[in-house]
């Protein structure tokens, strides 16, 4: 049953290399044509003519464009992908050290969102037009509805400034910056691993806020599709099947109809999941977490272009990913399409 | 509640891209770097002296051609190599010979990638004598060395180390070799700066065992965690949560003048603006009072001349005020009596927005129509930097060194007006103002030897300038202003000489 | 009246290989059936000798003419086609006006009013219903509509793809009757698809059984009752419809 | 004989015409949700069209006396930094946010329907292709390719536009894509197919309606989000600049001022909050009405 | 004979629509098979679902609905969840959209046993192959494994029949269990499911369209219209139907071998709806 599985992986890693292709164009144009002037960025506002010059030649843009091209995508394909302006530092170890902190806020704000999104979604099918499910959906839409730099900054005033609850800004309390060793980079582990409880308390305390308000309006969506997928199922004849055998609408539910929607949750929830980093962009900024989407924001205001066009292909790449595997899971999970 | 030997710091920095001395651009980089390397003499935070540093002390020659350093015996690097004139020399020759950013300051003293090993001479081991390469003042060009940039020190044989042939430009870029009070540790860009005690510190051991530098663009955050004692100093807040922490008991507000202005730069290029009468007529068109007021506390104070008022020889402001209907008269004069239609650019942050709009709504009572453009500094000052603007709104100027000529050259002086000189790092060339009689003035007043004649030229020029009606228009001086926790002590609060070595936690 | 023939017919779409190899003849003015379950390509082949579908090998000719070689107008004008189900065969969206004076458009044709009107009379609907749209019809009235487009640009040639097994017998009654009339007074062909051999019986002269793509017999209506085919599978299904009605 | 299986019999059929936008009015209106959104809406588009008359003040006229007012009788939702009206600079917001959606619907309906209809209905390479370049763009979350757009062309109200629009359409362009297939082989279109239609012809009158209900609402649903990409970028500076009373934008300056001056930023927030709400409800209840299955689909 | 369904005067109104869709429907059913037919959308199935309690949101009425012992008017759910399955069930349309498609075959059969017997897997396992067996599956191991997408569509219905009768219910109700096969096979199932129905002592409700099904595989026929029952006939007085509407139905269906004359078409009349309520 797995011999159908391997072709049509074969033929999406086609498409997938095509797709690469046309993101390396894109982030090449996106890279290229930004009228932010790197060179001016590292030199400063009061350099000499000669002083701009040199280090224009040294970034290369004094070649031509084609050329350019051909050496980007020579280097990506050699997964050199040149160092940041800002940071000195390679692009790819940067980035390997600003995602964990987005991927940890994200994981955590999927486990909320997922946790809440998945019943509340069942729920509201469920109870369709009676009052849980108005309830749930208002609540999903506001959800689905906020700008959510402005629910953080909100949150920040009641829950950090005002109540005190939480952390504020950054991963931890500044002072622990730079105390945990680095290993993962995620630094709920980290901190963990190095047995520091109080810099894993203070991580704890510093992710809640920005990963609930991630969760809550990543719950909205996922709220919506599974409250969508279940009544698709719920109007199957096969539901019926399941209640004339006379199980408990809960087994019902959960079984039947539930277990039919089960993989295309896996999709939705990934998909849900890279979009967070999407909010990732706007939170970190409120939340100056140090992250992907920080990293992103500020090396695109300077025209740092090596770490956007990486930073894009990245994201590209990880929602290539992600597509590719909730194709996988359909085809492994659905007897159908096996 | 921050530790006691830990001192946690807040500001911003976005324009810190190395932190290799010779390639740094802008005041935050150089606030970092006060803290790591020494630079062969300083200036005192109060009264603007020079002091000595590395160099105990300095003999400038009868001719005014050369400057003779003695180093002090003490000096070590953190490395525990001891400093010697030939890391001096080193440091100095390294900007110039990488042609990095920081090789500005340098050249602008005549220093060449040809001239600079002959410039720099090394007497003995505890010996440098720097030669002038042109007639110059030496006490700007030891203003010059005393900030971290030019000045810094590094330590050569470590340097060598790690260098490819960059001259060890990667390494520096996150890693220090200076004989500073601390030593880097770590440094994440838009993140933070981790620097530890030195130590074996050679001057007084810091009483901080280490310093977080923490990027927090956000006044507010800065703010916040100030007020919740999670930041010990912020050094970037906005007017409005200065005011609110000044009502704080436990968080001091210090404000102090710092190097630059924000001025109105009007382009020389456009036909219009460079009638005389019209920019007289702009004099008279700013509120200066108003925006100093309402938008420029602890960012700028009134100041009309170009001329740093802590500097050497600086004038008292010549007193213009808001007057439209004088403004109009010489618009009149000029022949607009209706006023015209131009653009203003603004890059958008806040108060140059403010102090830009504020500047528009009173163009417009006198008939001009000005256009606001905004945009990021690449584009704002890019505009100016081609040479293709009308009105724009900005801040600059020099004054890092407290000596006129450091505002002048950047402000006037402009030795060739032509386009293709691109001579960007003056605002004269940029503005396209030119006038070979002050340019004169300007170069004859640095080399004056005898003091008292020298503060009689600089007198004169801004005198000159005034007449002039120069094209940057200075409606306020720059000042910094820092809060901190009231038990924090030694706090130094302009960032060009902010060291955090004296600073100590009173608790 | 045109006869059509059908030589080597064979498509394989992807790996499957869905028809082999169809071939047939049906004379002029003649009622084909094509029988056999869900599947075994019965729609395939009218898709195919309609040139929905163009990738198929073999020839299909109408009169004298291959309908490879035909121009697509006149293809048009020479047969048309009617849908098994009435639902899905009408646009949503489109009054029978529109449905009805979309061919007239394409083709050119003048008198639009007049020729809508004839089709509509032609299939038993007054011409009122020129403004009704889909969903304000009953699926045999839907049907007639279907037909009514099919007549419109007056072929030769009628495909019919099980045109009443969506409907209830009642109304299957009226279409099958209105089919009937048709062919006598317009002298048409028919080729009909049906898995109803009781349909096909009251319709047709003659009929092919299909299985798995090809076609195992061709046989003559009285053949039915008596079951008189040869192969094991016609027997089989006649068999089965024969037990089924449980024709005494 | 056999009949269909119980659905295909009764398959709703779909509203048309002016009737039916009645009915469609009528239904939304019977749930109060999509009531609200209406009613929100309708007041947003007033808003806008009499922004000068509902403004008390002059969105743009700085007066740096009365600087940082909290609501009050004279100034309803406060003063800014400026002394600006915030009342008066949302009421004209209204307008920018109306344009942005306008433009943003204007481009990218009809080319995700363009690119998705003909994608569907030719298939094979055609649709390779176009699915491909759909792809490309769908492999960025919207806001980041649109950060990317912007910075590539330099921020303002029109780049934040065009980026939007850049990356809005592959959803669209794929529901039209996925519409279109499951039409594609209705026997409708065999039928126009069989009276001699082009495909143009096929696609413009039988395919194109068929996909314009259920783009329409995913473009209702759609707004909500560009609403709040659009905002996102004026928060990060890379949307409308200032002065412009874009409410995003509002949200980012007002943000400097936030502790002290909470109105700054909570009614430019609440009105983001809800217009976006406004169209998630609306799109929510059209989909209610019309119920295309395909809707959610990325 | 004591009937095990006893229903009367019965009334279906779905949620939001006006009309009733069933109105005023009696009959009782005893250890016989009872078919009903009518055309599409007359209510048939709607009959069906309301016994089984299958439709909520509709408002179901009746003077009475007995089931056995059980008053279906008013037993809570959670009886009629004991009830479901396990005394009554119902065979639906079509195989490819009734079962689990994620779900294998005899899994499904077999929860349908232990939703109502207490029984280890394993027991429920070798019930459910007898089971299989007995709907003459021929290789049964192999089926119980099989998704519903990779059985055909009369092998599908044999499983679903299978499930319904794994727990001996005394009812079973039979929404159009083999239109949607194809004739071959249409007979073999049916009469599957006349032989266990036979071989148990269940009561049949047969619903369908087709009257020739009907006459054969029934003892009673019940004629819907409109929602309304508007005669009931023993199976084999089908062809003295007095009823207009019976008479046309009959007439109208083309018939192998018959003439080929144009077929007599059923004219409607709404005096029929009114004479039978
Ligand atoms: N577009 C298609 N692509 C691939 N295979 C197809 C396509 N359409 C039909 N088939 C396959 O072709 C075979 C014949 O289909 P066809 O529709 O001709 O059968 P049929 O005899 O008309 O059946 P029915 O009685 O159900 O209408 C089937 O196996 C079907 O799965
Ligand atoms: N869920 C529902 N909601 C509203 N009305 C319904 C619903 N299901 C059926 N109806 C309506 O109830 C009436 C009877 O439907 P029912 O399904 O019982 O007919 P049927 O006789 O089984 O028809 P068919 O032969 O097509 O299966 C029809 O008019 C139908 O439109
Ligand atoms: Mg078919
Ligand atoms: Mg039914
Ligand atoms: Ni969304």
């Amino acid at each position: 049953m797995r011999r159908r599985v391997i072709p049509d992986i074969a033929g999406q890693a086609g498409a997938i290399l095509v797709t690469l292709a046309g993101l390396l164009i894109l982030t090449f144009v996106i890279g290229r044509i930004m009228p932010t002037d790197p060179v001016r960025a590292i030199v400063g506002e009061d350099a000499t003519r000669e002083v701009y010059e040199n280090v224009y030649r040294q970034l290369g843009l004094d070649r031509p464009v084609w050329q350019q091209f051909f050496f980007y995508v020579r280097d990506v394909l050699t997964f050199d992908f040149g160092t940041s302006i800002r940071t000195g530092q390679p692009v790819l170890q940067d980035i390997a050290r600003v995602l964990p902190a987005t991927v940890e806020l994200a994981t955590f704000a999927i486990v909320i969102g997922a946790g809440l999104g998945i019943p509340l979604g069942v729920a509201a099918a469920v109870n369709k037009d009676r009052w849980p499910d108005h309830v749930i959906r208002i609540a999903s839409l506001m959800g689905h509805s906020m700008p959510i730099f402005w629910t953080g900054m909100i949150a920040l005033l009641i829950f950090y400034a005002g109540l005190g609850w939480v952390g504020g800004s950054g991963r931890m309390s500044q002072f622990y910056i730079g105390l945990v060793p680095e290993r993962t980079n995620f630094l709920l582990i980290d901190s963990a691993l190095a047995g520091q409880w109080d810099v894993f308390r203070s991580a704890v305390n510093h992710i809640i806020l920005p990963a609930s308000l991630l969760g809550y309006s990543s719950s909205a969506y996922i709220t919506r599709m599974t409250r969508s997928f279940m009544l698709d199922q719920l109007n199957q004849e096969y539901v019926t099947t399941a209640r004339v055998k006379g199980l408990s609408r809960n087994k019902t539910i959960w079984r039947h109809a539930f277990g039919n929607i089960k993989v295309q949750l896996v999709t939705i929830v990934a998909l849900a999941y890279g979009s967070l980093l999407e909010g990732a962009v706007l939170i970190e900024t409120v939340f100056a977490w140090p992250g992907f989407g920080q990293y992103l924001t500020s090396n695109l205001l300077i025209g740092d272009m090596n770490a956007v066009m990486t930073c894009v292909l990245v994201v590209g790449l990880i929602f290539i990913g992600l597509n590719l595997i909730s194709d996988i899971l359909y085809r492994v999970f659905d007897p159908r399409t096996r | 509640e921050t530790p006691d030997d830990q001192l946690v710091v807040g500001f911003n920095m976005n324009n810190v891209l190395t932190l290799d001395p010779a390639a740094i651009t802008g005041a935050d980089a150089v606030q970092i770097l006060n803290n790591v390397y020494d630079t062969i003499v300083r200036l005192d935070p109060q009264t603007r002296e020079l002091i000595p540093s590395v160099a105990e002390s300095w003999e400038i020659s009868e001719d005014n051609r050369s400057i003779t350093f003695h180093i002090d015996p003490d000096a070590t690097f953190a490395s525990g190599n001891p400093v010697t004139a030939e890391d001096v020399a080193y440091s100095l020759r390294r900007p110039i010979q990488l042609n990095l950013a920081q090789s500005t300051w340098l050249v602008s003293r005549g220093y060449t990638a040809d001239n600079i090993e002959e410039m720099t001479e090394v007497v003995d081991n505890k010996t440098l004598r720097l030669h002038l390469p042109q007639p110059d003042d030496p006490r700007l060009v030891m203003m010059t060395l005393t900030i971290n940039g030019p000045g810094s020190i590094l330590d050569k044989t470590l340097v060598e180390e790690h260098a490819e042939d960059d001259m060890g430009t990667a390494w520096l870029t996150n890693n220090s070799a200076g004989s500073g009070a601390f030593t880097l540790n770590q440094w994440r860009a838009n993140e933070f700066v981790i620097l530890t005690r030195n130590e074996d510190y050679w001057g007084d051991a810091p009483e901080m065992a280490r310093v977080l530098m923490r990027h927090l663009p956000e006044s507010q955050s800065q703010r916040l965690a100030l007020e919740q004692g999670d930041l010990d100093i912020g050094y970037s807040l906005a007017a409005a949560d200065l005011r609110a922490l000044e009502e704080n008991e436990d968080i001091i507000v210090e404000t102090v003048p710092s190097a630059g202005f924000y001025y109105l730069a009007v382009s020389m290029k456009n036909e219009i603006l460079a009638d005389k009468k019209v920019r007289e007529a702009l004099r008279y068109l700013i509120d200066y009072d108003g925006i100093n007021d309402a938008i420029m506390p602890y960012f700028g104070t009134k100041r009309q001349v170009p001329i740093n008022s802590y500097a050497f020889a600086a004038a008292e402001d010549p007193g213009y005020e808001l007057d439209v209907e004088r403004a109009k008269e010489l618009l009149a004069e000029a022949g607009y009596p209706d006023g015209f239609d131009t653009t203003l650019r603004v890059i958008s942050t806040q108060q140059f927005i403010d102090s830009a709009t504020a500047i528009q709504a009173t163009l417009k009572q006198a008939g001009i129509n000005a256009e606001i453009i905004t945009g990021d500094g690449g584009q704002i000052y890019g505009a100016m930097r081609s040479r293709e603007f009308d009105l724009l709104v900005g801040r600059g100027g020099g004054g890092v060194s407290p000596h006129p000529d450091s505002n002048l050259r950047a402000v006037v002086y402009n030795p060739d007006n032509s386009d293709d000189a691109g001579l960007t790092n003056y605002q004269g060339w940029r503005t396209s103002f030119y006038d070979e009689e002050l340019n004169g003035m300007i170069e004859d007043a640095l080399v004056e030897g005898d003091v008292e004649t020298q503060r009689q030229m600089y007198s004169d020029i801004q005198n000159y300038m005034q007449d002039a009606v120069i094209s940057i228009q200075p409606f306020s001086e720059r000042v910094v202003t820092a809060a901190f926790q009231s038990d924090v002590d030694g706090v130094i609060v302009d960032v060009w000489s902010s060291r955090f070595e004296d600073v100590t936690k009173d608790r | 009246m045109k006869p059509v023939s059908v030589k080597n017919l064979s498509i394989t779409l992807g790996a499957a290989q869905i028809l082999p190899d169809v071939s047939f003849d049906v004379a002029a003015g003649e009622c084909f059936g094509l029988v056999g379950e869900s599947g075994s390509g019965k729609s395939t082949v009218l898709r195919c000798a309609s040139m929905l579908w163009s990738i198929w090998d073999g020839e299909v000719r109408i009169g004298d003419q291959s309908v490879r070689d035909m121009d697509v107008m006149e293809r048009c004008r020479t047969l048309q086609m009617v849908f098994q189900d009435p639902y899905g065969s009408l646009h949503p969206r489109q009054s029978v006006r529109t449905v009805l004076s979309e061919p007239l458009a394409i083709h050119g044709l003048d008198n639009r009013q007049d020729r809508m009107k004839a089709a509509l009379s032609d299939v038993g609907l007054p011409s009122e219903f020129l403004d009704r749209f889909p969903h304000q019809m009953s699926g045999g009235q839907r049907q007639r509509v279907a037909i009514a487009r099919a007549l419109i640009l007056e072929p030769d040639v009628l495909f019919l793809d099980e045109p009443t097994s969506a409907l209830d017998v009642s109304v299957q009654a009226e279409i099958l009757n209105l089919l009937a009339r048709l062919r006598q007074e317009k002298g048409f062909t028919y080729i009909m698809v049906s898995h109803d051999l009781a349909v096909v019986d009251h319709m047709c002269e003659r009929f092919a059984v299909m299985q798995s793509g090809r076609i195992v017999e061709v046989l003559d209506r009285d053949d039915i009752v008596a079951n008189r085919a040869k192969e094991p599978y016609a027997r089989e299904l006649i068999g089965a419809s024969l037990a089924y009605e449980q024709v005494v | 004989m056999v009949t269909l299986p119980l659905g295909t019999a009764r398959r709703r059929s779909l509203p048309h015409g002016l009737v039916s936008l009645g009915r469609i009015a009528a239904f939304l209106f019977r749930a109060p949700p999509s009531a609200f959104g209406l009613v929100v809406l309708a007041l947003l588009i007033l808003m806008a069209a009499f922004a000068p008359l509902l403004a008390t003040h002059d969105p743009y006229v700085q007066d740096l006396q009365s600087t940082l007012q909290p609501p009050s009788g004279a100034h309803f939702f406060g003063t800014d930094e400026l002394g600006r009206d915030i009342y008066s600079r949302i009421v004209h917001g209204s307008r920018i946010t109306l344009t942005i959606i306008f433009v943003v619907s204007i481009v990218v309906g009809p080319i995700g329907l363009f690119i998705g209809t003909v994608a569907g209905y030719y298939g094979g390479r055609v649709d390779t292709v176009l699915m491909r370049l759909t792809d490309i763009f769908l492999s960025f979350p919207s806001l980041i390719l649109s950060l990317a757009f912007v910075a590539a062309l330099g921020p303002s109200l029109n780049n934040a536009i065009i980026a939007i629009s850049l990356t809005a359409w592959p959803p669209i362009a794929r529901l039209a894509r996925a519409e279109t297939m499951t039409f594609r082989s209705a026997d409708y279109i065999a039928a126009a197919r069989l009276q001699g239609a082009s495909s143009a012809r096929i696609i413009w009158k039988s395919i194109v309606p068929m996909c314009l209900p259920s783009v329409l609402i995913r473009l209702t649903l759609n707004m909500a989000t560009v609403i709040l990409t659009a905002a996102g970028l004026g928060f990060l500076g890379l949307g409308a600049q200032p002065p412009l009373p874009e409410w995003g934008a509002m949200i980012a300056t007002g943000r400097r001022y936030m502790i002290d001056s909470w109105w700054l930023v909570t009614f430019p927030g609440v009105a983001i909050l809800l217009v976006s709400l406004a169209f998630n409800l609306l799109g929510d209840g059209l989909r209610d009405a019309l119920d295309p299955k395909q809707i959610n689909k990325r | 004979m004591e009937p095990i369904l006893s229903v009367k005067n019965l009334g279906v109104r779905y949620g939001g629509s006006a009309e009733w869709a069933v109105r005023g429907v009696s009959f009782d059913l005893g250890r016989e098979r009872l078919g009903i037919v009518g055309e599409s959308g007359s209510g048939k199935s709607t009959v069906g679902r309301a016994i089984l309690r299958l439709l909520p949101g509709a408002e179901v009425t009746a003077d009475r609905m007995r089931f056995e012992e059980l008053d279906l008017l008013d037993i809570p759910e959670r009886r009629m969840l004991k009830v479901r399955g396990a005394r009554m069930s119902m065979i639906l349309q079509d195989p490819k959209f009734s079962l689990n498609p994620i779900e294998r075959c005899g899994d499904q059969i077999a929860e349908a046993y232990r939703t109502h017997v207490r029984a280890t897997k394993r027991k429920a396992r070798a019930k459910t192959l007898e089971m299989l067996e007995a709907v003459q599956i021929r290789e049964p191991e192999r089926v119980y494994d099989l998704y519903p997408h990779e059985v055909s569509g009369g092998m599908g219905q044999r499983v679903m029949i299978a499930m319904m009768l794994m727990t001996d219910p005394d009812l079973v109700i039979a929404d159009e269990p083999t239109s949607a096969l194809d004739v071959t096979v249409r007979l073999e199932v049916l009469r599957i499911l006349d032989g266990l129905v036979r071989e148990r002592g269940i009561g049949l409700v047969m619903i369908s369209h087709d009257l020739n099904l009907v006459r054969n595989f029934c003892d009673r026929v019940l004629i819907m219209y409109a929602g309304q029952v508007v005669e009931v006939l023993d199976a084999r007085d089908l062809d003295q139907a007095t009823h207009p509407y019976t008479q046309g139905l009959i007439a109208a269906q083309p018939r192998i071998g018959g003439d080929r004359g144009p077929l007599p078409v059923l004219q409607r009349r709404d005096s029929w709806v009114e004479g039978a309520a």
